[in-house]
């Protein structure tokens, strides 16, 4: 007959959480998940490469929904087409390969002349591509213009992995900042 | 308001003010209207999901109600324990003890042998912009776009018409098939389309937004929803493939100028939609 | 019908408006001419320079903004001529019959309703709108509404007489013998504009203009529609034998008048004994048919503003093996010697409104220089097109095309025979490539570059070869390496019918699982209409459901649900007897 | 015994024995048939290639093992529940005890000194028994940290080094001010009849002031995943201060300091309902009674402005991104305010409840009590109000009839106009309830207490009309205007509530007081209070999980992405499952820090003072 205390108020509590994870299940269930990231890896070859970055720059990268391939006149964002042999000399003591990856990273930092700016850095939200994936971007413009160099193991600039000794931020505007976060990798790398 | 029975249920409400019912009738027939109100007292009827939840936050707080004095309690108390212990109500106590067991049982059988519905997804009223919006090779920040003709409309009234005009064009030329003329959402062809266009009229869609929103939703359409932008199957078309962005901004100015609304100002936008 | 001429009376020419409005005003004799006060008619120019000048033109000409688009046209309102009335046919209508049309609409058109309005402000504008058109000053013009007697409740027997009655008076010329608006001389059909024009498909008379009450019918075929073929039987008819063809147009309408019904789900039904088309209808005996609305394809270039057809009905069974589909629609031609495919390219029309030089946006010479030329410069090349289309452009209609009216003659008596559209009719369902796992699903016009979709499509001209297509946009179609369907097509008195059966896994095709809600969309190709290719009639996306082969029983969760709750309510009793014990305690004694 | 039944038992074992010999020669014969591997064993000296295969993977893998280089792993996998589950629900327990530890020495201190004051020493008790819970309560809440701690250095290894990059300055001060709060904390307890009252009052202050400041470090760290700021480009700190004074940074501190203290008096309330059940005299129940009051008042207390800090902190996301902002009210999260409203709706009525039962034990509350009615129906309004969503569940059907997913009629009391103006006036009504109790024990005898009635009740008549005039003006005007309403309308309920409650602390002066019969509640009423602490509780849950939910796939919202296989949002049900797991445990363990309370003698018999109505007009205005 006596229900002892402790058990009544042990029922309430159940009781109670009950109740509001029943509330909780009657609202709609949706699980939002993040974009899809390529999958890359490590054997991947540059022809590989290559491909991958095509198809990000024709898709989720949003890259030609301003830049263009083989056109010229009066244009808002500059022409991609032959990037790859002007990426050489765009910024002295910046070989390509660091050109190209700061305009992905840093896009702000140098801006074509006749051009007004505006690309966001595309490792952030919302676009926010991984490093992987900016690699295969970086192959596939290195083929605008010139020959694809990039594989799994070069070491992009301005990426989370670069090592230092690249030219990172420090040479643009945005001057004292320290080495990224994750050092940790350079004994990997 | 459906006025032939919310009538006669406030009628009825009124009349027990003389019979006098004990505490009990009282809650009953409080819960009896209130869920007859919800149920069918609307022109339009409320969606079975809002009734249930009413009726829950009605039943807990005739609960409180009746439990919250001594007196009113046993008022509601000591009939229910009658009926359960007393012996003349016997017969009706195992009528009573079988007919709930029976309905519960009929309900589980009609609702596992009702015919299929189509699934439905809660619509996301107002999914959230990216943050950068690029349209026609711009690139625009969704902080701070605003419609570039609207300042024309203290500074420039003349041209401010002859885009309000041109707003009104493109409209008939392409929004009002689904959208309506009245912009109501009830255009020629709404009927076949689900989700349903939105219903510009209604205080809660354009009013409470700014232009850019509307901006990113006329560029992008049904195709470029965020992923948690459900129902996610809008035919709206991303007319930025069709239209320049000056002639988007024109007929969006006319959206509000038909309307009669404005648009929310742009340091509204830090201010928070609330808790 | 078009012969029969029908009665006019022009107003004098030279009247100018204002002695009129002066004649009138001084002059009670004439009283019927109504035309209302100054303010009135200045209240109702507002109103419509707000909500009427867009489609209907700032001068009442109708050539608003919209109208290039639309079919059937925006009313002329200089003409005069009103084609819902309760007047005798040719006669001015009735103050109340525009109020009336202002504030219901025209069903199935881009007419609406305008509910909101004011009574002052419906009046001010059926005053404004008499100012379009000289007509309304001259009192010989009006003639007395026609009665329309309460309607006598539906008798089947009627239907018999009335059918034959139908037949007689030549309804079934325009209208079919089923009532499906394909009669023979449908296809060459005109307005008093020169436009062409649709009899109305008397099986669907929540499509009529006029309202789909029996009272509305009566008066329709009273009164006719002015400037249509549609004549008035006011004479011809008795009101016994008018009130017997209303009965036969409800025997054709089936449950309901005003409602279509249209359906949000296709259950498919689970049959016995395999699936096999030869079958035919038999097949799909028991399946719950949907009914879907249709519209036109407006989003994407070569855009469809006034699909032929209006609605689809959709059947689905299946099987362990495979599953099937009937899908039907009503018809105004079978037009099976053209051909088809859905990527046809479409030049966008250029509509009237186009010649002036902003409204070069629907891609005229500029546009396709443009690198926004969406529509395809082949605009220029593919001038064999022009003019091609049912509803098309007026000016176009007369000229080197196939205009289906020049050939009255054959196609009055050889029906379907007088089928020279350019294009046959088609019939395209749209699956997901693979199930949607969350919300998502593909874009519902060819899917989208992330979500493709796949197409079973029929051209009608070569039912025996049905194809597969993979869909990522409008515009990126390609042809897919799946196993098409088998298809069988029928037509019969102005209806389709066409079946489809593939088993229900099939490569990397979608799969029809059992308990799965799959999404389907149609769309629908009209060869008559012109249509092809992204000018098409869409529906929106639809849930296939696939119900498991064996459901539950839901007997043993009933038995169980009641043996819990019957256990709780005498746990209940027990315990509240329990606790109250004392006062039978004190019974007892006593 | 007959010799025949010797014999017939022989019989029968005999042929027992015979069965079991041929029943085992059978089955031998069966094994040798049915295992010809048996056979081959005997002359199976060399080993089969397989055999031999196989010995050379192992050993192939054991070489393997031996040179495997060392790698840095991203994430490491909790079994079973995952990673992200398994630091959640470990995080929320953690930060429900710290909230109860931050808590109570707050009002503990605010109790003492009102009876430091007052030198009623009742309030000394009371807040010496609050203390009690305080002890074991820190240690549970130091080793819930210290497990989050390494679950997250074990389970999140590349994103803690991160965060270390970042905030490894702050490390240091955090540590040392732990060291502090433990002095304090302990002194605070064990010195409480040791020290002078105000050196004790003033260690009071001083944990409280060392609590605060943890709270603060440790907010710092989690606002910056949500609106990160002091980083450069590429997530490289350039300045920790920054990076601690991020958007969110202070808006959460002040959530949080009010929001322990709703939290903390909510579970000493429960922890009084709890003794005030199992109390055995009359003197305990009234004892344990009174503690409930006190710890609901405070709770009831600070959970009225707390409404208005959310707003804060909702219009710092809106200003960090507008994305977020929508993300939270519009997108994925917006049916968790749903389920909020339903919370909130049932913390007020429940607190009412209490309230309006409480009244049971004053005498001459009878006057009162045909107005509950009244404040029970404007109470049951503004809860549906409130939990009207904006975007209604409806069948296909149900949305055709509606003509869209907002009702034409109900669709007005989705808007934000319509939820404000109930929040504005559920606070009223529930301050209504609190000013019915506190005059239903007093008649007032100042002279002008008629006309002090007429202009309480004309300043209760204005605050609602003005907050009902805003709800309705708003929908007449542009957003812009609206978002400005809110304004007036909290000044409007405010300044109604400072306004009555001076006049009645002067109309209340030598008012004839009645008899107040502490104990004299119904049980009911400690369910209550019970229950209000798991809503609380479970409200603290849910909203914990938005918070950290916004940021979606990222751990640092735009910096450091989480490519775990648990970067998805989940679904709210799923949510909700987590949050009553998490909330049970909670309370198991909170029921043995009763138990251990409770071990250190129970409290009537050490209180001799009868048991009157202690003066609470002080304490509590």
């Amino acid at each position: 007959m006596r229900v002892p205390v402790t058990l009544k108020v042990a029922l309430l509590t159940v009781v109670a959480t009950a109740f509001y994870t029943y509330v909780g299940q009657l609202v709609p269930q949706k699980e939002v998940h993040p974009p899809e990231v390529v999958e890359m890896s490590a054997d991947l070859t540059t022809a590989d490469l290559v491909g991958i970055g095509e198809e990000i720059a024709n898709g989720k990268g949003l890259c030609f929904t301003c830049h263009t391939v083989g056109k010229s006149g009066a244009l808002r964002f500059p022409d991609l087409d032959g990037i790859a042999t002007r990426a050489e000399t765009r910024i002295a003591g910046f070989d390509a390969l660091t050109y190209l990856a700061q305009s992905l990273y840093d896009p702000e930092s140098y801006i074509v002349e006749g051009f007004a700016g505006g690309m966001p850095p595309i490792s952030k939200p919302p676009i926010g591509l991984t490093d992987d994936e900016i690699r295969a971007v970086i192959a596939y413009l290195q083929t605008l213009g010139g020959q694809a160099t990039v594989t799994m193991d070069t070491l992009i600039p301005f990426s989370a992995a670069a090592p230092e000794g690249v030219p990172m931020a420090a040479e643009s505007e945005s001057g004292e900042s320290e080495p990224p976060a994750e050092t940790s990798e350079e004994g990997a790398a | 308001m459906n006025w032939m029975i919310v009538l006669p249920v406030l009628l009825v409400l009124a009349g027990l003010r003389f019979v006098k019912p004990s505490m009990l009738g009282w809650a009953a027939a409080w819960w009896i209207a209130v869920w007859i109100i919800m149920d069918f007292g609307f022109a339009v009827p409320v969606p079975k999901s809002v009734v249930k939840e009413f009726l829950g936050i009605v039943t807990l707080a005739l609960a409180a109600y009746v439990s919250s004095d001594p007196q009113r309690w046993a008022e509601v108390r000591d009939p229910m324990v009658a009926f359960l212990t007393e012996r003349r109500h016997l017969p009706l106590l195992g009528l009573v003890a079988v007919a709930i067991p029976a309905a519960v049982a009929a309900s589980i059988y009609l609702e596992m042998t009702a015919p299929a519905q189509a699934p439905t997804f809660g619509r996301t009223v107002h999914p959230a912009p990216p943050a950068t919006l690029t349209v026609h090779d711009v690139t625009h920040d969704m902080q701070t776009l605003d419609n570039p003709l609207r300042s024309l409309e203290t500074s420039d009234p003349e041209a401010f018409a002859a885009h309000l005009e041109e707003g009104r064009r493109i409209y008939y030329e392409n929004c009002f098939y689904c959208h309506g003329d009245l912009m109501q959402g009830a255009g020629m062809f709404a009927h076949a389309l689900n989700p349903i266009p939105t219903n510009f009229q209604d205080s809660g869609t354009i009013a409470m937004l700014q232009e850019s929103f509307l901006f990113w939703r006329v560029a992008k359409g049904g195709p470029g929803l965020p992923e948690e932008g459900g129902p996610w199957m809008s035919a709206m078309p991303a007319w930025e493939q069709f239209l320049s962005e000056e002639e988007m901004w024109e007929v969006i100015l006319f959206l509000y100028e038909f309307t009669e609304q404005r648009p929310r100002a742009l340091h509204a936008a830090s201010g928070g939609e609330g808790h | 019908m078009r012969g029969r001429r029908v009665r006019r009376l022009r107003s004098p020419g030279l009247a100018s408006w204002v002695l009129c409005v002066g004649l009138i005003a001084s002059s009670p004799l004439l009283g019927q001419v109504d035309l209302g006060t100054d303010e009135q008619r200045a209240t109702g120019k507002v109103v419509y320079d707000k909500y009427c000048s867009q489609c209907h033109g700032d001068t009442g000409a109708g050539d608003g903004y919209a109208a290039p688009y639309l079919r059937p046209k925006p009313r002329d309102f200089t003409s005069g001529k009103y084609k819902i009335r309760s007047t005798p046919n040719g006669m001015l209508p009735t103050d109340d019959d525009i109020r009336r049309v202002i504030e219901v609409g025209i069903p199935y058109t881009a007419m609406p309703g305008f509910p909101e309005l004011s009574p002052a402000e419906v009046t001010g504008l059926v005053y404004y709108l008499k100012t379009f058109s000289s007509d309304f000053e001259d009192p010989e013009a009006y003639l007395p509404a026609l009665t329309t007697p309460p309607a006598p409740p539906f008798s089947a027997d009627n239907v018999e007489n009335a059918k034959r009655v139908y037949e007689e008076i030549g309804c079934a010329r325009c209208h079919g013998t089923s009532g499906r608006g394909d009669g023979s001389s449908a296809p060459t059909l005109v307005d008093d504009w020169g436009d062409p024009i649709r009899a109305a498909d008397l099986s669907r008379p929540w499509t009529f203009r006029g309202g789909a009450s029996r009272e509305d019918i009566y008066r329709s075929i009273s009164t006719g529609l002015n400037g249509t073929p549609m004549a008035g039987f006011e004479e011809g008819l008795s009101p016994e034998e008018r009130w017997q063809i209303v009965d036969f147009i409800q025997s054709l309408a089936g449950d309901s008048m005003s409602d279509p019904g249209y359906a949000s789900l296709v259950t498919a039904r689970a049959v016995e004994g395999g699936i096999d088309l030869e079958r035919g209808a038999e097949l799909f005996e028991g399946a719950e048919p949907a009914l879907l609305p249709v519209l036109g394809q407006i989003v994407q270039p070569g855009r469809s503003f006034h699909p032929g057809v209006v609605a689809v009905e959709i059947q689905a069974v299946y099987d362990r093996e495979d599953v099937a589909f009937r899908v039907s629609w009503h018809d105004i031609q079978a037009n099976r010697n053209g051909t088809n495919g859905p990527d046809l390219v479409v030049e966008e029309m250029s509509a009237e409104a186009g010649s002036e030089d902003e409204g070069s946006f629907w891609g005229d010479e500029e546009a396709a220089e443009d690198e926004g030329g969406f529509w395809g410069d082949e605009a220029e090349d593919e001038s064999d097109d022009a003019g091609g289309d049912f509803w098309g452009d007026d000016a176009a209609g007369e000229d080197d095309g196939g205009g289906f009216w020049d050939d009255t003659e054959e196609s009055a008596d050889g029906g379907s025979d007088g089928d020279l559209a350019e294009f046959s009719d088609a019939i395209a369902l749209q699956f997901p490539r693979s199930l949607p796992a969350g919300i998502r699903q593909p874009y519902f016009l060819n899917g989208d570059s992330q979500n493709p979709v796949e197409l079973w499509f029929v051209d009608l001209g070569y039912p025996e070869a049905p194809e597969v297509w993979e869909g990522r946009g409008s515009q990126a179609l390609v042809p897919s390496d799946e196993d098409a369907p088998f298809v069988a097509a029928s037509y019969e008195d102005g209806r389709w019918s066409v079946l489809f059966k593939r088993s229900r896994r099939n490569g990397q095709g979608i799969a029809f699982d059992e308990g799965t809600f799959v999404p389907l969309a149609l769309s629908v190709w009209d060869g008559f209409n012109d249509e092809r290719g992204s000018k098409r009639g869409v529906t929106a996306w639809y849930p296939v459901y696939v119900p498991p082969m064996e459901s539950p029983s839901p007997f043993p969760k009933m038995a169980k649900t009641a043996a819990i709750v019957l256990l709780v309510e005498l746990l209940i009793i027990a315990w509240v007897r329990r606790r109250h014990r004392p006062s039978a305690a004190e019974e007892a004694p006593a | 015994m007959k010799k025949s039944h010797l014999l017939i038992g022989l019989v029968v074992l005999l042929a027992l024995g015979g069965v079991a010999a041929e029943l085992a020669t059978f089955m031998d014969e069966r094994l040798a048939y049915s295992s010809p591997l048996a056979a081959d064993a005997e002359h199976a000296a060399e080993p089969t290639p397989r055999e031999l295969a196989l010995e050379a993977q192992a050993a192939a893998q054991a070489e393997e093992d031996a040179n495997r280089p060392y790698e840095e792993e991203e994430y490491r996998a909790f079994p079973k529940i995952g990673s992200r589950v398994a630091v959640w629900m470990v995080a929320q327990l953690h930060l429900l005890f710290a909230a109860f530890v931050l808590a109570v020495p707050m009002f503990a201190l605010i109790i003492e000194f009102i009876g430091y004051k007052s030198g009623d020493k009742r309030y000394d008790d009371l807040a010496y028994e609050f203390t009690k819970l305080l002890s074991t309560s820190f240690s549970f809440t130091a080793t819930l940290g210290a497990l989050l701690t390494f679950l997250l250095v074990a389970l999140y290894p590349k994103f803690m080094n991160y965060l270390m990059h970042v905030f490894s300055p702050t490390f240091l001060p955090y540590t040392l001010l732990f060291f502090f709060e433990a002095i304090f904390l302990y002194s605070y307890y064990y010195g409480w009849h040791a020290f002078s009252k105000r050196v004790h009052l003033l260690l009071g202050l001083a944990l409280n002031l060392v609590g605060t400041a943890i709270m603060f470090i440790a907010n710092a760290w989690l606002t910056f995943m949500t609106t990160p700021a002091g980083i450069s480009s590429t997530g490289a700190r350039i300045s920790t201060w920054e990076a601690v004074t991020n958007y969110t940074w202070m808006p959460i501190n002040i959530h949080r300091i009010i929001a322990n203290v709703a939290f903390g008096g909510s579970i000493a309330a429960a922890y009084a309902a709890f003794q005030f059940l199992k109390a055995k005299t009359p003197e305990e129940r009234a004892h344990y009674d009174w503690m409930g009051y006190i710890g609901n008042f405070v709770a009831i207390a600070a959970l009225l402005p707390l409404p208005f800090a959310g707003y804060w902190l909702a219009s710092e996301i809106y200003a960090f991104s507008q994305t977020m902002g929508l993300t939270m009210m519009g997108g994925a999260f917006s049916w968790l305010f749903i389920i909020q409203a339903i919370l909130i709706g049932n913390l007020f009525l429940a607190a009412n409840y209490y309230l309006w039962l409480g009244m049971g034990r004053i005498e001459g509350a009878e006057r009162f009590r045909s107005y509950i009615k009244y404040l029970l129906i404007v109470i049951t309004g503004c809860f549906l109000v409130w939990a009207t969503p904006r975007s209604i569940l409806a069948t296909v059907g149900e949305v055709q009839a509606m003509g869209g997913s907002s009702h034409p009629a109900l669709g007005f009391l989705g808007v934000m106009s319509a939820k404000n103006t109930a929040v504005n006036l559920l606070i009223l009504t529930t301050y209504v309830s609190f000013l019915l109790y506190r005059r239903s024990g007093r008649i007032p005898t100042v002279a002008w207490a008629k006309l002090g009635n007429i202009v309480q009740f004309a300043i209760f008549a204005v605050a609602a009309s003005t907050v009902l005039f805003f709800g309705i003006y708003g929908y007449f005007v542009e957003a812009a205007v609206r978002i400005k309403f809110s304004i007036p309308q909290v000044l409007s309920v405010l300044v109604a509530m400072v306004a009555v409650t001076v006049i009645d602390i002067f109309l209340l002066r030598g008012a004839k007081e009645t008899e107040t019969r502490w104990g004299q509640i119904s049980n009911t009423s400690q369910y209550v209070l019970i229950f209000l602490a798991v809503t609380f509780t479970w409200l603290m849950g849910l909203m914990g999980y938005v918070r950290s939910g916004l940021r979606q796939h990222w751990h640092v919202y735009g910096v450091i992405r989480d490519t775990s296989p648990d970067a998805y949002t989940p679904t709210l049900g799923f949510a909700t499952q987590v949050v009553s797991v998490t909330v049970l445990i909670f309370f198991g363990f909170i029921g043995v820090v009763f138990w251990l309370a409770s071990l250190g003698g129970s409290h009537g018999s050490e209180d001799e003072a009868a048991v009157t109505s202690p003066s609470l007009a002080e304490g509590e205005t």
